[in-house]
């Protein structure tokens, strides 16, 4: 069963196991299906917005047109662009915690939460932009460009999806980064023992899908 | 029996102190505070869930007390109309967010669900310690919000109102967004136990029907709960801020917020009483020594109603705005969910043929709830009827009718859950004749609190009226007499449970003689509910066959 | 048979066609469930007594249901449910769509009163004046937040929703004064928010109107009509009249049927008109309002999009005049006939 | 042994399922090179099908997504599960309420009928004043001194 290669030195890292676990294996499932569950509510708690997004855009599509045409496509793109590799990176951080190379995962980490820092502030500029013009939520909107009925609430939901997304960047790169500690500090990630990465990067994963549907819906159409 | 694994080896010794000799109780096991506060055994959990869950009771029912007096006349009684909005809110969400929703899946499936496993606990034991500080956090937050201004807007927070009143509602509103962790957590933490924890030999169906309802419940909990914790956020938002989500003057459509709201409120009743279905399932079992009649078609119809359970929101809003071709739709699905709960009805009466009817306390309130789920589901139905609605929209017949399902049902199985699993979770019994005496007075008073307010409902009076006009009278003080019997009724099984916690009789390890999967271990149970080998449980929960009959289970 | 089940359910008197409907509903539902629910409920307290326990551990046969006795289980309340559902939702249809000869009465709530007014009429607070024997559709909304239009005695309640239209009809039966109540809580003094629908029969209410419309009765209702709902012109129609000139309307749109800059309005109401995408449109409140504010939005067909919209030029009663006006000036055949029935149309 | 079963199911999945980095690059270029065809088509805008196009596109990169860097594909049973009928959750929970959307009354939402059309009467007595509690709060004032135009 054990093909992958082996972590240095013979003895394989295990995690503890819990003493009400019948085994290690029934452990890490749970702790898989956990996360799954708990992304399972992530997923609809987005699906909120998503149905708010998506009975306003029915109610005023003209507004959803002209507002979205006036948000930063490139910015978005690279965006996009930026947490599509920071995906990468979390997955590769996964890989080499299987193959017990510690270094490689914390420089993956590493690596996304650079990219991460770089989303947040690609997106500190454009909400900078919107405060400026005042492309803002409800009864704060005051840009002069847009005059269409429903063309705050688009701002509504833009800020309200974007900055519920940002929320979830920010709480994915705290639990990357206990991972990338832990890479550091005790180096015992390996083929039995990668679920702590391997958690934190489907976290990392599912913000970057519930971003992959925002972009084409805020920025595009 | 023992799974092998390679893998498993190094780290797989088992916890040293299963190795006693001597097992203490769970209940003694550890007396300090600090073994109570930061335990993360599942029963002491559980136990504490308890404990503040009857006082949110206490809460709640005080409330719905001070209601039923204001209401004894057509004017003003007791109180002026602000604190009156504020009473019927607060009991509403006092009873639903800190009574009713945590009331049976984290206290009994808490208790339960690991011992009905075979497992030494669930799955995520510190999570679950946490779900109960979350709750505790929530509810402190939101009783806070609550004594300082209160808010008025209703349990359901419609918009715009809940975006513009100058009560306290983001306080409010934030506690509930809290609790709501609570209760994904504890959906997840159960839902992973059944899938990981069963003991060797327990597969899905061999579970116990009430682990089949918590499994349910879980599955609303964790699907249905995200969405009102970002409807509470953009509501909250809105209050503070005025983003303008919801605001009809910039667009914004409050049949949407309904239509939000509802999609976790309406799966929330089922949260309320599909643990309530568990609890009778097992009950009716035991005490007719039967095992259940047609177990798939129960645990089948857990899962139905917590599927179609989710698409049947918007007959909430049958006239409030929604087309009538939705109307249609979501009729047909109430009828669905009608149809599910039914078949439950139908197999538990069908349990009890050829049994052996012992007829205790928690056999006499699943009379009651047998008699609330008929009438509660049926005058559900009749509502879901699309038309009839129209004249019982928001009248004190839908008062009534949810009273029934979801607080009638759920006190009757909270009740009988109290009672059946007492010896369990304390080693002790109770007086039985109190016991029935007082599930007499509160199945009456029950009937004679809502059976006015159906009728009240039909002659038109609407909720959440302070003042009302004067025909409506003589029902309402109907309904409040009864009320008081209710009251008495719960003042009772205080005293007596109460004694019995001190000084009842030791009940010894199985006082039912029930084959249900919980009582294989000890009554009270060691902290890791099972001591040595792997315990043997029976082929199937709930079998009663005299072994030397056993070989043939013959089809009716 | 039927006054009594009503006794004994506590229904409030039947004023309306919907009511006898929902009645006999109500009457077969409650009828099914108490028979239903006394054969499982006898059901169950014989098998308790028949089955009571006999010795402590007592051994019991092994009982599964068939596969057909299951069946039963779910049929047999499937098909009851459902048929209730199938009347239930018919009558729920007709009472959702107004007939085409429905007379309008604009419904707004506001904290906490009633607001009435009349296309050609009078406005009113708290008290509604409505013919009996004739179909009235009420076209609700609200100022600020939910309130919900309930009259007990019609079985009739639709919510009002602050900027949205709902709609809802009646016809009321029996002349006489039956009381609504708003049934979605919308604040302090929510039960307070009363009100009174006056059914007068046919001859009074016209009677009724023309003095209202002639300005002359005094009467209490126009002593509490909130003065700043009433126009400055009583009648909405001339009102409209006199806007359409000011606001200049009528410099592109005709009256009298010529052609010019926009579609004349004579005749324009209830139209079917062509537009520019092939598509045909019904002109109704909903269009016109439309076209007013985003004018581009649906171009009659051989027409240039050259109309500023009066979005917050016009106020909302402004607009509502503009509507009327443009109403009167239907040509007589085209809401004469009988009605069509309750017909579904909703989907667009 | 039915307490192993899904866990060890699960486990030699996972085992077995170990390769080479290379496909998570592979990944990473399609991911990369869809972007760009949401990008350019969604430049162009397309009328009626922009909007299902976009979809599509970012169905397809989600799916990507989950399947490979999450490992979906590796997965069996509880966790497909799990997923599936969150997404189906989804899909429900916004097609119901659009429904209804689409099938109300066509008078239900007039462009007129906003309520901003209607603040702009004065209805006289001010609901706002002199009432305890519960009545509306003052319409905000930063909106209108920041010049906010009413829609």
């Amino acid at each position: 069963m054990q093909s992958s290669s082996h972590a240095a030195g013979g003895t394989l890292p295990v995690p503890r196991l819990a003493g009400h676990f019948a085994s290690l294996e029934v452990q890490n499932h749970a702790a898989r299906l956990g996360m799954w569950l708990f992304l399972a509510t992530e997923i609809l708690l987005f699906a909120g917005l998503f149905i708010c997004y998506g009975v306003y855009r029915f109610l005023f599509p003209e507004a959803w047109a002209a507002a979205s045409r006036s948000l930063d496509l490139t910015m978005g793109t690279i965006n996009t662009v930026v947490l599509i590799t920071s995906s990468l990176t979390a997955a590769l951080a996964v890989h080499y915690a299987k193959e017990g190379k510690n270094k490689m995962v914390a420089v993956q980490i590493a690596l996304t939460l650079v990219m991460a820092i770089g989303f947040l502030v690609i997106k500190y500029f454009e909400y900078h932009h919107k405060f400026e013009i005042g492309t803002l939520p409800g009864r704060f909107y005051s840009y002069e460009g847009i005059q269409l009925p429903g063309v705050p609430m688009y701002f509504t939901v833009y800020f309200c999806s974007t900055a519920l997304h940002g929320l979830h960047v920010v709480i994915g790169m705290v639990v990357l980064a206990f991972s990338m500690v832990r890479a550091l500090k005790k180096a015992d990630f390996g083929p039995n023992n990668y679920t702590m990465v391997e958690l934190g990067s489907m976290y990392w994963h599912l913000v970057d899908l519930v971003w992959i549907f925002l972009f084409p819906m805020l920025y595009l159409v | 029996m023992t799974p092998s694994s390679s893998i498993a080896a190094p780290g797989a010794t088992p916890a040293p102190e299963e190795h006693h000799d001597h097992h203490p109780s769970y209940l003694v096991d550890g007396t300090t505070i600090k073994s109570w506060l930061l335990t993360v055994d599942h029963k002491r959990i559980g136990l504490m869930f308890l404990f503040w869950v009857l006082l949110f009771f206490l809460v709640g029912g005080i409330f719905a007390l001070l209601i039923r007096v204001e209401l004894l006349t057509p004017g003003p009684t007791i109180m002026d109309a602000m604190t009156y909005n504020r009473t019927f809110t607060l009991h509403g969400l006092v009873m639903i967010f800190l009574f009713m929703i945590p009331a049976i899946p984290a206290v009994f499936g808490n208790f339960l669900l690991p011992l009905m496993l075979g497992a030494k606990d669930v799955a995520f034991p510190r999570l679950n310690l946490l779900s109960l500080y979350i709750y505790l956090g929530g509810a402190f937050i939101a009783l806070w919000g609550m004594l300082n201004g209160g808010l008025d807007t209703g349990w359901t927070f419609y918009t715009p109102y809940s975006a513009h009143t100058t009560t306290t509602v983001a306080p409010v509103l934030f506690g509930a967004f809290i609790i709501g962790f609570s209760s994904i957590v504890t959906g997840i933490n159960f839902i992973v136990t059944c899938h990981t924890m069963r003991a060797p030999g327990i597969t899905w169906f061999k579970m116990p029907l009430f682990v089949w309802a918590i499994y349910a419940t879980s599955c609303i909990q964790v699907l249905a709960t995200p969405v009102i914790g970002l409807l509470l956020c953009l509501v909250t938002v809105e209050n503070l801020f005025g983003f303008g989500m919801f605001d009809p003057a910039r667009g914004g459509d409050p049949v949407l917020f309904q239509h939000l709201f509802w999609f976790y409120s309406h799966p929330a009743v089922y949260i309320m009483v599909l643990p309530a279905f568990g609890v009778m399932s097992e009950v009716v079992a035991t005490y007719s020594r039967k095992n259940i009649f047609g177990y798939r078609a129960v645990a089948y119809s857990s899962l139905g109603i917590a599927f179609v359970g989710f698409f049947a929101w918007g007959h909430h809003m049958f006239v409030s705005g929604q087309s009538t071709f939705a109307g249609g739709l979501f009729g047909v699905l109430t009828m669905l969910v009608g149809v599910f709960t039914a078949i439950k009805v139908f197999n538990w009466v069908g349990t009890v043929y050829k049994g052996a009817v012992d007829f205790k306390t928690p056999f006499a309130y699943f009379c009651g709830f047998l008699f609330f789920t008929v009438f509660g589901g049926m005058t559900g139905i009749a509502l879901g009827t699309v038309s009839l609605d129209v004249p019982w929209h928001d009248t004190y017949f839908v008062v009534a009718h949810f009273h029934f399902i979801m607080v009638g049902a759920t006190i009757m199985a909270f009740l009988a859950a109290l009672h059946y699993w007492f010896p369990k979770m304390f080693g002790r019994t109770y007086h039985e004749g109190w016991g029935l005496v007082s599930a007499a007075l509160i199945i009456l008073g029950f009937n004679a609190t809502f059976i006015p307010q159906f009728l009240l409902g039909n002659n038109g009076m609407p909720r959440r009226y302070y003042e009302y006009p004067e025909r409506f009278q003589a029902l309402n003080v109907a309904s409040t007499a009864g009320a008081s019997l209710l009251a008495f009724g719960f003042i009772i099984i205080a005293m007596y449970l109460t004694y019995a916690l001190v000084y009842g009789k030791a009940s010894g390890k199985n006082p039912w003689r029930s084959k249900g999967y919980e009582w294989v271990s000890e009554s009270p149970p060691p902290t890791h509910n099972f001591v040595g080998p792997q315990p043997v449980f029976p082929e199937e929960p709930h079998f009663y066959v005299d072994p030397k009959k056993a070989e043939v289970p013959d089809a009716v | 048979m039927s006054e009594l089940l009503n006794n004994i359910l506590f229904l409030p008197e039947a004023a309306s066609t919907f009511a006898e409907r929902i009645d006999f509903l109500h009457h077969f539902v409650v009828g099914t469930t108490m028979v239903m629910s006394a054969a499982v409920g006898l059901a169950a307290l014989f098998f308790f007594f028949r089955y009571r326990r006999r010795l402590p551990a007592q051994a019991t046969e092994y009982v599964v249901p068939t596969l057909k006795t299951e069946f039963l289980f779910v049929s047999v309340p499937l098909v009851f449910f459902l048929a209730w559902f199938g009347i239930g939702f018919r009558d729920f249809t007709w009472v959702t769509t107004p007939p085409k000869d429905a007379m309008d009465v604009y419904v707004m709530g506001k904290q906490w009163m009633w607001k009435f007014s009349y296309p050609e009429g009078p406005n009113g607070v708290n008290v509604m004046h409505v013919p009996a024997n004739r179909p009235v559709r009420l076209l609700i909304t609200s100022r600020d937040v939910l309130h919900s239009f309930y009259v007990p005695a019609f079985r009739i309640k639709m919510d009002a929703l602050p900027g949205r239209y709902t709609q809802i009809w009646f016809e009321a039966t029996k002349p006489g004064t039956y009381q609504v109540l708003c049934t979605e809580y919308c604040g302090l003094s929510h039960s307070k928010m009363l009100a009174e629908v006056v059914v007068l029969p046919e001859e009074e209410y016209e009677d009724w109107i023309k003095e209202q419309r002639r300005g002359r009765l005094q009467d209490r209702q126009d002593a509490l009509a909130d003065n700043s709902l009433v126009p400055p012109v009583a009648r909405m129609v001339e009102q409209g009249q006199v806007l359409a000139g000011t606001q200049g309307c009528l410099k592109c749109h005709s009256v009298d049927g010529s052609q010019h800059i926009g579609p004349t309005f004579l005749g324009m109401y209830d139209r079917e008109e062509k537009l520019d995408n092939g598509q045909t449109i019904r002109v109704d409140e909903a269009y016109i309002t439309q076209s007013m504010m985003d004018p581009g939005a649906h171009l009659v067909a051989g027409y240039q999009n050259v109309m500023p919209t009066y979005q917050g030029k016009l106020q909302g009663p402004e607009t509502a005049a503009i509507v009327e006006y443009i109403k009167s000036l239907r040509t007589p055949n085209v809401r004469e006939g009988a009605s069509e029935g309750p017909a579904y149309d909703a989907i667009q | 042994m039915a307490i192993a079963n899904e866990s060890r199911q699960e486990e030699q999945n996972m085992r077995e399922e170990h390769h080479g980095a290379g496909r998570y690059w592979l990944i990473w270029v399609l991911l990369l090179v869809l972007t760009a065809v949401t990008v350019v088509t969604g430049r162009i805008h397309i009328p009626t099908w922009g909007l299902v196009l976009a979809l599509v596109v970012a169905t397809t990169k989600g799916t990507l997504v989950l399947l490979y860097f999450m490992h979906l594909i590796d997965h069996r049973g509880a966790n497909r599960l799990v997923f599936a009928v969150s997404i189906l959750f989804v899909v429900l929970m916004l097609a119901i309420p659009l429904v209804d959307l689409g099938t109300r009354y066509r008078g239900a939402t007039p462009p007129g009928s906003t309520m901003s059309d209607m603040q702009a009467i004065d209805i006289g007595a001010d609901a706002q004043e002199g009432r305890y509690g519960g009545g509306l709060r003052k319409e905000g004032k930063m909106g209108e001194e920041s010049g906010a135009p009413r829609q």
